[in-house]
């Protein structure tokens, strides 16, 4: 199997969401109108432009996760072997977790886990 | 041709077409996603290597972290609809050559060193293998770099964040300042 | 000066807007609200999407025939603001009202309450994202309505209350099933602790979120349970009793909290008391008329008559202004959302998007009323 | 699987290597050239894995190397868009020629 | 305060005023020059301290305007209706009490919308009820629109 | 301190969220407790409060007569102009001229069912029925002549 | 003037209960589903909203029906309840949520506001005389406010209706052009000039 | 279910006719696609129906009402109606949106949700691929979902769209770390990531038991964060109704729109079955210590319906939270996740590392 199996689920979803949506768009109506087209706000005209600028928390947000989740990609292989390797594993990664909490304490006491 | 030869040649194209996209498209917001489409071709040739792990590491961290950092970004710093400024013509002119040249020397160079007869044993359940050298502390073993791995994250971390963070009280000075006029 | 600075737009802000069609502001408002990622920095109400122009319409209307556009106004409240308008034509003509009609009224009026606040308990829940206590607060709002209907004929806009006392008599059945409904809501308000006022979700949703200090709730003229949450005394029918409500035992409810929290207790509480309420006169209702003797035709002496009442949402007041004629010269519902609507944009300054909808739910406004 | 020659896959990482560069050279947007930079990085990884599997497949160390420069390319990120926010937020622009024009 | 004494501290703030008792609230007629300072002196004199401007609005006589303010004390419970006369029918101007009361500012916007009575020195005089190209003020009596159809 | 409190809030909130899970779960389990009423198959057995006010209708007798004077008092007590008395001018046998019924027209769709026509009638010629299934898909259909064809004012109704 | 059509109950639904499930075109499954699946957007404006909540609550449980999934956005409803008062601020909100309805859309004019102005008809400047001179209106419920049954009885008559439709055949169903309120009133001024003789 | 179970025979026999008839490869290639793929997309489809009118019913009874129960025998056939309705729907794309985006997030969302599906165990010997790196293969792969998200919610041209897109990438990104330090609390005990291995090691307990505190810690993060993860109430942000009318997909109609319902389900089965399977022993029989009698008749159950059992039985909790709990605030619950979750999520994986060393989970 491998990973042509990957191609067949990717071909699967393809085919089903391509099937979905081009049958619907065979067999369903439409109807064009002046302002079917335009977004929705509660029925009030948008006023500005709804791509606009986001606030930095969002970022810090995304950038505290990637750290962790390279975090994670390191515990992966260190979990499969932790019982095998024994205590030293344990020293290891409590050295390993306590130096990125020690990042996320400091996030924390920034205020960088606040949302804005 | 066997059915493998053309995934990988599909594979192949899936990588390097989003990748010229991704380069070249006037919205940023679109130039990401094409980076994303380009990461997830890479981790499909690491699947299509055998190399599970890897690829799911480049799943998680490319896929799943940078490019949603990036996207961030995106949303964060620019009006993300907007098309962003073309580069002047004389450059990206010389900037093609440099690349086309660059590329077809190294073309030259690969196909003049041979590098002998491919091995092809499997990799036995390589994640097994590589928490072993992960922790191993022996020469060889990847303890020490593992480690150092976490020190430059949490510097990573709090460099960003201090950086991030700093420009907030030039944003926010001008809040309380309204706050005592009323 | 204690007005805010109006606010002005800057370069790249961001401005939604919520309503008037909008799940959560409960009708018809519209809001214009200015962000900064989720912070809410400015909100400019637009309200007038439901403007009836009932009190242009009141106007042209004969005093038995306006009562019911005011059933139309806070339509959660329909009894009581017919009681209101009722109440003023007995004032200005000073029709001695009979002591059963009193009670009945005050019977109607408090059950009138407590399905107001049901309903508004359900769309707080539905609000905040829980779907589950709007089925439970339909529960014996549903019986209730029932009961209404049963007695008035109608099951929202009654227009049971005329001037000189109730429309038709009791029902047969009504205090049966009134002691039956009461008797079971006792026991089933325990759930509206478990499902929403207990659960921490919900707790940190409310507490601490939308302040409205004392002062600002009397300078906005807030009434009712918004303000009795910021800590002021303005229950109508303690400081100026109607219909009765001066031989009653109840509490008035004043939480000193201020925010979302302390007016979510109010309500709640206020419960409570609409049932004591109910519990001291549904076995002494007075025998004798449900009506006063009324000519068929009313007219109002000239002069200028305010009557105010305790709606479930507050301070309801009615302002007649009569030239002598049939009809009103002038009409003015001194509505309690109106106001409390336009504390709003004081109360969610610098919260949360989330946060505006649980301060929309805990001011629990009417539009129609707002609008009139 | 083998079918394919590892040239091929060379060749592959060579493109991509280029068209970052490519990239690179001709983007003035820093969040742009930054994405060039990743593709770049990505390239090596190619190059490190391909050799990995195809000279030493009994060894990890290629495998290591490509996790090390994915790990620092998270970070690298990480700063570089922190960079680029604090830019963004006082000279309202992520130009690179305008940034030439920044004093530090 | 009782009534009289009510009467007795509004004529020492404002000489010129004149009362109508004949309602359930005491009636004090202002007038509309001086009208601002006398309704700062009914909010912020510790005596009387009408904080709670309840209910606001006006009526269209034949031949004037009348703003009627309603008003009524937190601490002390007395309350005092506050009437000026507008006898310009035609462009009635009154100075805004929206910065006493801050509920004032939807009241009287609410006013201007549908009576037509402009308030000097509102933050925001704007519509709020009607669209803001809607023509006339419908309460005003000789409001006509040719949607509204009579009985 | 810091650490008790932080895990006495989990146990506080954890304690909160189970609570609410055993209400909707005791529901769940309990599916007698439901209240739906099936609407359009309980149609036989849905009874309706009797002062219930659907719509204005006009009882008539089995001889088709019907008790309106034509007073046109319940068109004065409507204060939405629904219903509209027309009249006629009839000859009495004792040749006096005497002003009757003609049609009745009751616009449904404009009732708000306030009752204070039927208050107003004199003689009881109007009630209200506990019918609330009116919706149409035409608009015109609302519109409804109460008197029904050739009928007659009952005898002894002044 | 046929009192006895309007008593005719919607039949199909309640004879079978399972909906009438056989298929033997392809229409009738299309028609099945379509009724059968009716989303309304949630737009109540005023006192009739609140006997819209009562269908939705569990006495009288419209989810029966598979009408729960309420929307809050029209892209994904099929049905809007008008229930309430519309006013001409309001009728070019209620236009764009209607045009911004993707196609096939169907409308309920509940309560007598929103049929004809109802108890807002005379004497008022601001009320849309009728909900039909905005949007094309399928069903009519009138009532201040209808019960929650009357609305289920609604429903089930929009259901046959769509049940009896031809999907693949062109129809007719105009809505009515409104630009601007100002020029919408005049054309409504006009029209009630008309209506008024009742 | 069962037929499932037979399939994987099937596709055998089909395989090896197709193998003689084309060779090996296309036969590979031909068979797979067509037999496992039809299966999975059949099967995925008649999952979310069930899951659609699942939830439906299961959120009436709680709210003291029936549910659909008019559209086919007790209402079953209310979602196909609902599917075929939305099928006939204009779909209809914004004037000013991003046109290729827009159309694209739906197909991310499928293509993503499919993937995830392919190392679930359904069954003994029913997998479509057992890859080495399972577990991790799932954490990354559902990571990819909050690109379609976020691509939905920002090519909408729409204010509430985006706002929804950005909560909810913040929400996932944060929620995957919890997501990922609970499984790793179990792959200690196993050893392996994959998901056969894993599986295994439960046949004579299951984690939840056997792995003591820890065990028991992992699963309620699992659940919470997966919860969270998948966007469903209470950590609905995204699609906020009452403040954000519908979040990312506010713009999204008809069959599009029915992409991302789907997926929504799918991937609430998605992480049902991971937590059966890491927790609840997978299609693992339940076993009780040396009562050989009672194994046996647990045995004979088929080990499909054992792990449909568990992962319905996890839906369900699911299903609770969201009929009971309101909604939290965004704050709240990035607080929740970084504050609390997170830390005693890392706390637990040492625990967990402790009580695997000291060899207490059997
Ligand atoms: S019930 Fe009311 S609205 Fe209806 S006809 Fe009678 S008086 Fe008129
Ligand atoms: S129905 Fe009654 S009130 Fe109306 S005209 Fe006839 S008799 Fe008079
Ligand atoms: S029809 Fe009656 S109940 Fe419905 S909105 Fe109009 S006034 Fe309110």
């Amino acid at each position: 199997m491998g990973s042509v199996s990957l191609i067949l689920l990717l071909i699967c979803g393809l085919a089903f969401a391509g099937g979905g949506i081009f049958l619907s768009w065979v067999v369903a109506k439409t109807k064009k109108n002046a302002v079917k087209g335009e977004p929705y706000e509660c029925g009030i005209p948008t006023t500005g432009t709804s791509w606009i600028q986001f606030h930095v928390g969002y970022y810090l947000f995304a950038l505290i996760f990637l750290v962790f989740d390279v975090e994670l990609v390191f515990l992966f292989p260190w979990a499969v072997v932790v019982t095998k390797v024994g205590w030293t594993a344990l020293t290891e990664i409590v050295i390993f977790m306590f130096i990125l909490f020690m990042g996320l304490l400091y996030a924390w006491k920034k205020g960088a886990l606040k949302w804005m | 041709m066997s059915a493998s030869t053309v995934i990988f040649y599909l594979i192949s194209a899936f990588i390097l077409v989003p990748a010229y996209l991704a380069v070249t498209v006037h919205k940023i917001f679109r130039a990401a996603i094409y980076l994303l489409f380009s990461l997830i071709g890479v981790a499909s040739l690491y699947f299509y290597l055998d190399n599970n792990f890897i690829a799911a590491v480049q799943v998680v961290v490319y896929v799943g972290g940078i490019v949603v950092l990036i996207l961030f970004s995106v949303f964060l710093t620019h009006e993300s609809g907007k098309d962003m400024q073309q580069p002047v013509e004389k450059r990206e002119f010389f900037s093609a050559i440099a690349s086309v040249c660059g590329f077809f020397l190294i073309l030259i160079q690969l196909s003049l060193h041979n590098f002998g007869p491919s091995a092809t044993a499997i990799q036995s359940d390589s994640i097994q293998a590589i928490g072993l050298s992960l922790l191993s502390t022996t020469m060889g073993g990847y303890s020490l770099p593992f480690e150092v791995v976490s020190i430059l994250l949490l510097a990573a971390m709090i460099g960003s964040i201090a950086i991030a963070i700093k420009a907030k009280p030039e944003d926010t000075k001008t809040e309380p300042a309204k706050s005592q006029a009323q | 000066m204690l007005i805010e600075e109006d606010y002005i737009t800057e370069e790249g802000d961001f401005v939604v807007n919520i309503g008037p069609q909008h799940p959560a502001t409960h009708g018809v408002l519209h809001l214009k609200v200015w962000l900064d990622g989720e912070t809410i920095k400015h909100i400019e109400p637009h309200i007038g999407y439901i403007h009836r122009s009932i009190e242009k319409m009141s106007e042209s209307l004969s005093y038995r025939q306006f009562i019911y556009v005011t059933s139309r106004m806070d339509y959660l409240s329909a009894h009581i603001n017919n009681q209101a308008c009722a109440l003023t034509v007995e004032k200005a003509m000073q029709i001695e009202v009979p002591q059963r009609a009193k009670v009945i009224r005050v019977l109607m009026a408090e059950l009138n309450r407590l399905t107001s606040h049901m309903l508004w308990w359900g769309c707080t829940g539905l609000d905040l994202g829980a779907v589950s206590p709007f089925f439970f607060a339909f529960r014996e709002r549903e019986i209730i309505n029932e009961l209404m209907e049963d007695t008035c004929g109608a099951r929202l806009t009654m227009n049971y209350m005329v001037p000189g006392g109730v429309m038709a008599d009791l029902h047969p059945d009504f205090q049966r099933k009134v002691k039956e409904v009461i008797a079971q809501f006792k026991v089933n308000i325990h759930e509206y602790d478990q499902l929403l006022s207990d659960n921490v979700i919900f707790q940190e949703r409310v507490k601490g979120v939308g302040y409205l200090s004392k002062e600002d709730a009397i300078s906005f003229g807030c009434s009712g349970p918004t303000a009795r949450g910021s800590g002021i005394s303005c229950d109508i029918r303690k400081l100026y009793p109607y219909d009765g409500y001066e031989n009653l035992k109840f509490d008035e409810i004043i939480e000193q909290g201020g925010d979302c929290w302390a007016r979510y207790k109010v309500r709640i509480a206020e419960m409570h008391q609409s049932m004591s309420i109910i519990d001291q006169l549904i076995d002494n209702i007075p025998e004798g008329d449900f009506q006063a003797k009324t000519k068929a035709v009313l007219k109002l002496p000239k002069g200028e008559f305010y009557q105010r009442v305790e709606t479930a949402r507050g301070e309801l007041g009615v302002f007649i202004v009569s030239e002598g004629g049939t009809t009103p010269y002038r009409i003015k519902y001194r509505s309690p959302n109106f106001s409390n609507l336009s504390a709003l944009p004081t109360m969610a300054k610098g919260c949360k998007i989330g946060d505006l909808v649980a301060i929309m739910s805990t001011i629990d406004l009417v539009i129609p009323d707002v609008d009139r | 699987m083998n079918a394919i020659p590892l040239q091929h896959i060379l060749l592959v990482s060579t493109g991509l290597f280029f068209i970052g560069i490519y990239g690179f050279l001709t983007r003035r947007n820093l969040i742009t050239m930054l994405m060039s930079i990743e593709l770049t990085l990505n390239s090596v990884n190619i190059n490190f894995v391909a050799f990995n599997r195809y000279l030493y497949p009994t060894k990890q160390d290629g495998l290591f190397f490509v996790i090390f420069v994915i790990s620092i390319a998270a970070a690298e990120a990480a700063v570089a868009i922190a960079i680029i926010i604090n830019l963004y937020r006082k000279y309202k622009t992520i130009d690179a020629e305008g940034a030439d024009t920044m004093r530090f | 305060m009782s009534r009289e004494e009510l009467k007795q501290r509004l004529s020492e703030i404002c000489p010129s005023v004149t009362f109508d008792e004949t309602g359930e609230f005491l009636m004090a007629f202002f007038t509309p020059d001086v009208f601002l300072t006398q309704m700062k002196e009914l909010r912020c004199a510790t005596d009387l301290n009408f904080d709670y401007l309840f209910c606001m609005t006006a009526i269209d006589w034949k031949d004037n305007f009348t703003a009627v303010y309603h008003l009524s004390s937190t601490p002390f419970r007395h309350a005092l209706v506050v009437k000026v006369k507008l006898t310009d029918k035609e462009n009635p101007v009154l100075d805004s009490v929206a910065g006493i009361w801050k509920g004032a500012n939807f009241l009287e916007r609410e006013v201007y919308d549908l009576m037509g009575i402009r308030f000097n020195g509102h933050p925001d005089l704007r519509r709020l009820i009607l669209e803001d190209d809607w023509i006339g003020h419908p309460l005003r009596k000789d409001y006509a629109d040719e949607n509204m159809i009579e009985l | 301190m810091f650490i008790t409190e932080y895990f006495k809030t989990i146990f506080r909130s954890v304690k909160s969220l189970l609570t609410g899970m055993r209400l909707t779960g005791y529901y769940f389990t309990h599916p007698s407790k439901t209240l739906t009423q099936e609407y359009p198959d309980n149609r036989k057995e849905l009874k309706l409060a009797d002062r219930f006010r659907g719509e204005v209708v006009m009882p008539h007798t089995e001889a088709n007569e019907h008790r309106c004077t034509g007073c046109q008092a319940c068109e004065l007590a409507c204060p939405n102009g629904t219903i509209k008395i027309i009249t006629k001018q009839e000859i009495l046998p004792d040749g006096k001229k005497k002003k009757r019924l003609d049609t009745m027209i009751y616009n449904l769709s404009m009732c708000t069912f306030c009752n204070l026509c039927i208050v107003a009638c004199p003689s009881d010629a109007i009630t209200m029925s506990q019918d609330f299934e009116h919706s149409v898909l035409d608009r015109s259909k609302l519109r409804k002549i109460l008197n029904k064809p050739d009928s007659k004012l009952m005898e002894g109704v002044e | 003037m046929d009192v006895d059509d309007t008593k005719k109950f919607p039949g199909l639904v309640t004879n079978t209960p399972g909906g009438g499930i056989v298929t033997g075109k392809l229409e009738d499954l299309i028609n099945w589903s379509r009724s059968n699946s009716i989303w309304p957007l949630i737009f109540g404006t005023s006192c009739c909203a609140i006997e819209m909540m009562s269908a939705a609550s569990a006495k009288y449980d419209w989810s029966r029906f598979g009408f729960e999934v309420a929307r809050a956005t029209p892209r994904q409803a099929d049905l809007i309840i008008v229930a309430g008062t519309i006013v001409y601020k309001m009728a070019p909100v209620l236009k764009r949520l209607y045009d911004q309805m993707p196609e096939p859309r169907y409308v309920i004019a509940m309560g007598a506001c929103t049929i004809s102005g109802g108890p807002f008809y005379y004497n008022n400047y601001s009320v849309v005389k009728g909900v039909d001179h905005i949007i094309p209106v399928d069903v009519y419920i009138p009532g201040c406010p209808p019960r929650p049954e009357a609305l289920l009885h609604a429903m089930i008559s929009l259901q046959e209706k769509i049940g009896a439709e031809h999907y693949f055949a062109k129809e007719k169903k105009t809505s009515l052009p409104m630009g601007n309120v100002r020029s919408a009133k005049d054309a409504l001024a006009k029209e009630s000039e008309k209506k008024r003789g009742i | 279910m069962t037929l499932l179970y037979s399939l994987s025979g099937l596709s055998y026999h089909i395989q090896s006719w197709l193998t003689r008839l084309l060779g090996n490869t296309m036969a590979v290639l031909v068979s797979e696609m067509v037999i496992v793929g039809l299966c999975l997309i059949g099967f995925l489809v008649l999952l979310s129906f069930t899951l659609g009118y699942m939830e439906r019913r299961v959120a009436a009874f709680m709210q003291l009402r029936l549910g659909p129960n008019r559209v086919g025998p007790k209402g079953t056939l209310q979602i196909i109606a609902d599917t075929i309705k939305l099928l006939f729907k204009e779909g209809l794309t914004p004037t000013n949106a991003d046109k290729f985006m827009f159309n694209l997030a739906p197909y991310i969302m499928i293509i993503t949700t499919m993937l995830v599906t392919a190392p679930l165990a359904f069954a003994r010997n029913f997998q479509i691929w057992d890859l080495n790196i399972g577990v991790f293969y799932v954490s990354a792969v559902s990571s990819i979902s909050v690109i379609g998200i976020l691509m939905a919610g920002w090519s909408s041209n729409n204010k509430y769209s985006l706002l929804g897109a950005m909560r909810s990438g913040a929400q996932i990104v944060s929620y995957e770390l919890s997501i990922g330090l609970s499984l790793i609390s179990i792959v200690i005990l196993t050893g392996s990531l994959r998901i056969s291995d894993i599986v295994m090691s439960q046949q004579n307990g299951w984690w939840i038991f056997k792995g003591h505190l820890p065990a028991l810690i992992a699963f309620v993060i699992f659940i919470v964060a997966s919860t969270a993860e998948i966007n469903r109430a209470p950590f609905d942000l995204a699609e906020a109704e009452q403040e954000l009318t519908a979040g990312f997909h506010t713009e999204y109609a008809g069959m599009k729109f029915a992409m991302f319902l789907l997926s929504e389900y799918v991937n609430l089965f998605i992480v049902s079955a991971l937590a059966a399977t890491l927790f609840l022993g997978g299609w693992m029989p339940f076993h009780i210590g040396s009562w050989s009698g009672f194994n046996h008749v647990m045995d004979f159950i088929p080990s499909s319906l054992w792990f449909m059992g568990k992962t319905f039985f996890v839906i369900f909790i699911i299903m609770w939270f969201r009929w009971t709990f309101p909604r939290l605030r965004v704050d709240q619950l990035l607080n929740l996740e970084w504050k609390y979750l997170l830390p005693i999520s890392m706390l637990n994986v040492l625990l967990m590392t402790l009580v695997a060393l000291l060899g207490w989970h059997g």
